[in-house]
């Protein structure tokens, strides 16, 4: 099932068994979203619960605050993480703080999604990973989903909940097809141990967990390095118990996102693992990450921003020998 | 009906008016800190919003006192809240700037200009949604009025044709900054008048406010539609407990207060036979005592435990509707 | 004076949508990538605004390739920024949404809607302040006027009296949302008309576009204060190469491309007599050899180095006015 | 001198001596300043140059870029960081990327100033700390001050600077008087050693510093624990090398910020060093930063909310015990 088919089954179940669900956000009704994710929501439950919005991002997640203050349950779509910046003073300020400012009074039950990351070639304003900016903020929670599976579980899982959830997405898993199933008890606060293995434990979400399988796949193949690759699913909490455990194993942490390095999401991991298993490391912490750059057009240049499976490969690799393995 | 109207104007007015003083009197104590805004001086608009809205829900900025107040909320919860007390309405973790009682439909007070429009206009679409027909009252500064989120907000508003009352109280500051200095137009209504209707009204004159409220909650309940109303006032104190207010000059607040609120309405009621000097004196002793209750209440109740620091920051519930 | 308007009309508009065409084309080939815009059915506003505006500065969203040729900057390294080669305006950092030629006046494009307004009004006051009262055209869609940063600074223009040419290309949709589902008023230059002076124009008639801009121009000079114009067109295309367009009906469609602006421009000035058949012919010629020679000369282009991914990122430099 | 006079020492000097500067914000003008940091500047350079805004924060910062690429040198002034989330697009789309994004031909020599931080309070949307969100956006410098003589110097220093800064002050320390001097060569990306010592290198900044000198002569006399102190002035770049310097002589390191622990800045500078300085280090590195949750009105909470010099000593101190100090 493709990534944005997932998403949009959750949509479209939660919808179907919950009247109160309703999605909002820019083109999200009747062009059925920019990508695709809420397509054929609009036919089927009507332009009141699938509001196209004006481009006014604030209070797109304004309105929807408003709604779930009200017992609904929205679903609002950022068109893509970067264009959330406008909508920074309802997210920080207002989503992550009113429940805790009213001493429990105000309910919200409220999801905001947005898709983020490189993409190919959309130049600076269009490629960000931001996902750091609000795992920082107390009184919000914040997922992502790395293939169909967690896609369609988290999502349903965070329509669910009655707190506040950042939800976030990768642009390029939109198109991607993975193997499906409906599991019981799905929890989005655990994270996932995709592939056992025994000298690295290396940490990683969204689209880069993919080329962290394949470089991992060429170290177990190539240098007989074997890795333990966990996806995390939830970015605020971080499951580091499941981090932990791994690590105490492998005695060995390296942690990949896209963002650039300087305080993205895996700075946390780095720092905390670091802080908290420090007589069990044998080799320092290694963050594998974005460039200090925004990212240029040129393809050429784009690629060298970011991380991909080869560069992994050869950081962990390099990383590895000068570490005693 | 005026003669009640006027007994209940003048009784929120002046328990507004002497609780506002009475938490100036506190914060000089030192049991109330944080910014403090005072109201003093437009209980005229909260007062006579809050009762000709009548039901429905309401969202205020951060001088909302009087219109929690005026909304019913006991005033020993909103004492207590300000002096941080466990007690408080928000648990004393919201202070002056976050009052909120949901049960009372009251969504209370924000400390970012304009934040709460566009939860105004959620909310005025989640009720007509679900079949209710009240509606919502938003009130916002006029210089909330040059921020983009609350352009965004009319739009949608009126776009998704959402029931809200949109009620700009327009003293004609922004902190230390006039109106002239800050807007193009002086005229706030005529911002929105191609959105939705919008009518400027007399902000010192809870008569005046209370009509014009009535007859936008008809049209809103009628066609599900906001509505625009604009109330010129002024507020008597500095901006908060940390400004003096001396950017005016004296001439100007003189003139103001030569139209205070509970002045007018004293006046006309007196003359009109809807209030006694003897009703007036019961109420102002009644609001005496309240607010001396409150103000009792609040210091005997006690500090929030130190567990309250985590408490309340998620609620950590699943809805089972969906399976 | 028509004859040479209309040549000139003529040349930049057939130029604009022959690039355009081009760039399709090497878009399908995979020569360019990314978002790419294009403003085919809106050359009359692009041109008209350009030409009738002369000097000053240009602000303008992504959709700004015909902008960008309009004011004079050499197609082959537009082009070229759009195949991502060093000798691109932007050296290939940027692409088709951001092309840049300060030395030409030419602030460029911004791929954040709405985003560039407060920098086109921010520029005018810097001018103003320093003596140049030329003035700021900035160019934005129908879509960026239901952003709040759109109408914070429409107020600020007013307000502090900025020359600022405010022009909304209103093409009646935002990506797939047509302008009656997300704008409460359809007619654009209603928002702001309490603000200063707005009008609507034909914005598929480049002289009308024209006429509109030069006396928007004048009235900006001499009085050194913002006008709103809005033109009305119509993209040929989908959004970027990424929409089909579909949302819109072949009917709607076939309606606007029967007003198409070069097909207008052409059969009023061979009527007037402001252009010949042959004139038409050479200037097709020449435009046709531009574009090819932008296409040469941008394949045979190199690559950014390496190291440029870590140039232009700060310029270090200290200025030494302040001892 | 008072650290708020400081400030207006340098937006005056500025001023005067640059006709460029032009400076503008929320209340700057007329009524000068809600902190009176731009106090008296309205009276002598005019309403041309010192400019009152509407409450409109992403086209303050927008209109302030508008300035700077027109060749002025604007200083713009959100009244505090926490309604700076309504400018983020700005910020972190525009200021940020423009100069990249147009292959260097865009300069735009921009201050934004803004104070934050936990006064006595304010509750949770008038009290945050918000440091880590800028310092994660290459294309931007982020500086902040933590007394008179920096606060003069740095903000000067940003002014002067072509490319655009982010300047953060702290609340509490705007009518906190310091020693002033005028320095020559003043380097606002050196961080500065306040303190020289040989057991903990303590890295801080803000109005954090001076609770850590307090708690760390605690530590000295009670103790006998010696700290090293680093102040940091510039928080993008941080200067790692003025810190690795000191940790490979303390082999501890220890960093103190008021924001959430969480993604907050320190976590940059605790995950680097234990990266980069692992073998150096007898101990793992030791964040000491605020709760996670958003700060609350009360004022005995608010207290826990955050480090104060009490903590901060106990901390540190039973974090040296377990680590063999
Ligand atoms: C977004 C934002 N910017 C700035 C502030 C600081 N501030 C608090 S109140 C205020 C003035 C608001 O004026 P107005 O809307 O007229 O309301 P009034 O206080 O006069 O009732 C300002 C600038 C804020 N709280 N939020
Ligand atoms: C703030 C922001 N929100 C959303 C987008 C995505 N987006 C790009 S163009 C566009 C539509 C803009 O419509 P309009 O202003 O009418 O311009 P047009 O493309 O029609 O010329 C949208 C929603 C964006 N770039 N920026
Ligand atoms: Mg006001
Ligand atoms: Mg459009």
């Amino acid at each position: 099932m493709l990534y944005r088919e997932a998403l949009n089954l959750a949509l479209d179940y939660a919808m179907e068994h919950d009247q109160r669900v309703v999605v909002l956000g820019e083109d999200v009704g009747f062009y059925g979203g920019n990508y695709k994710v809420t397509d054929g929501l609009y036919v089927k439950y009507g332009p009141k619960r699938v509001i196209d919005t004006p481009i006014a991002e604030n209070s797109i997640v304004g309105t929807a605050i408003g709604m779930a203050l009200m017992g609904l349950r929205p679903v609002a779509e950022i068109m893509t993480a970067n264009f959330s910046m406008l909508a920074m003073d309802q997210i920080v300020n207002q989503m992550a703080k009113l429940r805790y400012m009213s001493g429990g009074k105000l309910i919200l039950p409220l999801v905001v999604r947005m898709p983020q990351g490189v993409a190919k070639q959309l130049a600076a304003q269009h490629s960000q990973s931001l996902e750091h900016l609000y795992a920082s903020v107390p009184g919000i929670y914040v997922m992502c989903a790395s293939d169909s599976i967690t896609a369609f579980h988290a999502l349903l899982y965070a329509i669910k909940m009655d707190d506040p959830v950042i939800f976030l997405e990768h642009v390029l898993l939109y198109g991607m097809d993975f193997p499906f199933e409906y599991l019981e008890g799905f929890d989005p606060f655990r994270a996932r141990v995709l592939k056992e293995g025994k000298d690295i434990t290396v940490v990683s979400y969204l689209k880069m967990v993919h080329d962290v399988l394949q470089a991992c796949s060429w170290l177990e193949e190539k240098d007989g390095i074997s890795c333990e690759v966990i996806d995390l699913v939830s970015l605020r909490p971080i499951d580091f118990e499941t981090i932990y455990k791994s690590v105490k194993k492998t005695k060995r942490l390296a942690v990949v996102y896209e963002a650039p390095k300087t305080l993205g999401l895996g700075t946390e991991v780095s720092a905390r693992v670091a802080e908290e298993l420090f007589y069990f490391l044998d080799a320092p912490p290694l963050r594998i990450a974005g460039e200090e750059v925004p990212i240029p057009y040129n393809r050429k240049l784009e690629l060298l921003a970011i991380p991909t499976s080869e560069r992994i490969y050869h950081q962990l690799l390099s990383w590895s020998k000068n570490h005693g393995l | 009906m005026s003669q009640t109207l006027a007994e209940k104007f003048y009784y929120l007015m002046r328990l507004g008016r002497e609780f506002e003083i009475r938490c100036k009197e506190e914060y000089l104590k030192g049991n109330i800190s944080g910014f403090l805004h005072l109201a003093i001086g437009e209980e005229a608009v909260h007062v006579g919003a809050v009762v000709g809205f009548g039901k429905g829900d309401i969202f205020c900025p951060y001088r909302e006192h009087v219109l929690a107040l005026a909304r019913g909320i006991d005033p020993r919860l909103i004492m207590a809240e300000l002096f941080g007390k466990i007690t408080g309405v928000s648990k004393g973790k919201g202070g002056s700037m976050h009052l909120y009682e949901p049960k009372m439909d009251f969504y209370g007070g924000n400390a970012i200009v304009a934040a709460h429009i566009p939860h105004a206009v959620g909310a005025g679409y989640a009720r007509k949604l679900m079949g209710e027909k009240a509606g919502v009252l938003c009130i916002f500064g006029d210089g909330a009025t040059n921020n983009g989120t609350f352009f965004e907000s009319i739009n949608m508003a009126s776009l998704w044709e959402v029931p809200v009352l949109f009620l700009c109280e327009n003293n004609y500051y922004a902190i230390g900054t006039h109106i002239s200095r800050s807007s193009a137009l002086k005229e706030i209504y005529l911002k929105v008048r191609d959105y939705m209707p919008a009518v400027q009204v007399d902000g010192m004159d809870v008569f005046e406010v209370y009509e014009a409220v009535v007859e936008a909650k008809k049209y809103i309940e009628e066609y599900g539609k906001p509505y625009f109303i604009e109330a010129l006032t002024y507020r008597f104190e500095g901006h908060s407990m940390a400004d003096k207010g001396d950017y005016r000059s004296p001439r100007e607040i003189e003139m103001f207060k030569r139209r205070d609120p509970i002045d007018i309405l004293v006046r006309k009621s007196l003359k009109e036979g809807w209030l006694t000097e003897e009703q007036i004196r019961i109420i102002d002793q009644k609001v005496e005592a309240i607010v001396e209750e409150s103000v009792q209440f609040s210091l005997s109740s006690p500090e929030p435990s130190d567990e309250e620091l985590y408490r309340d920051l998620y609620c950590g519930v699943c809805s089972d509707v969906i399976p």
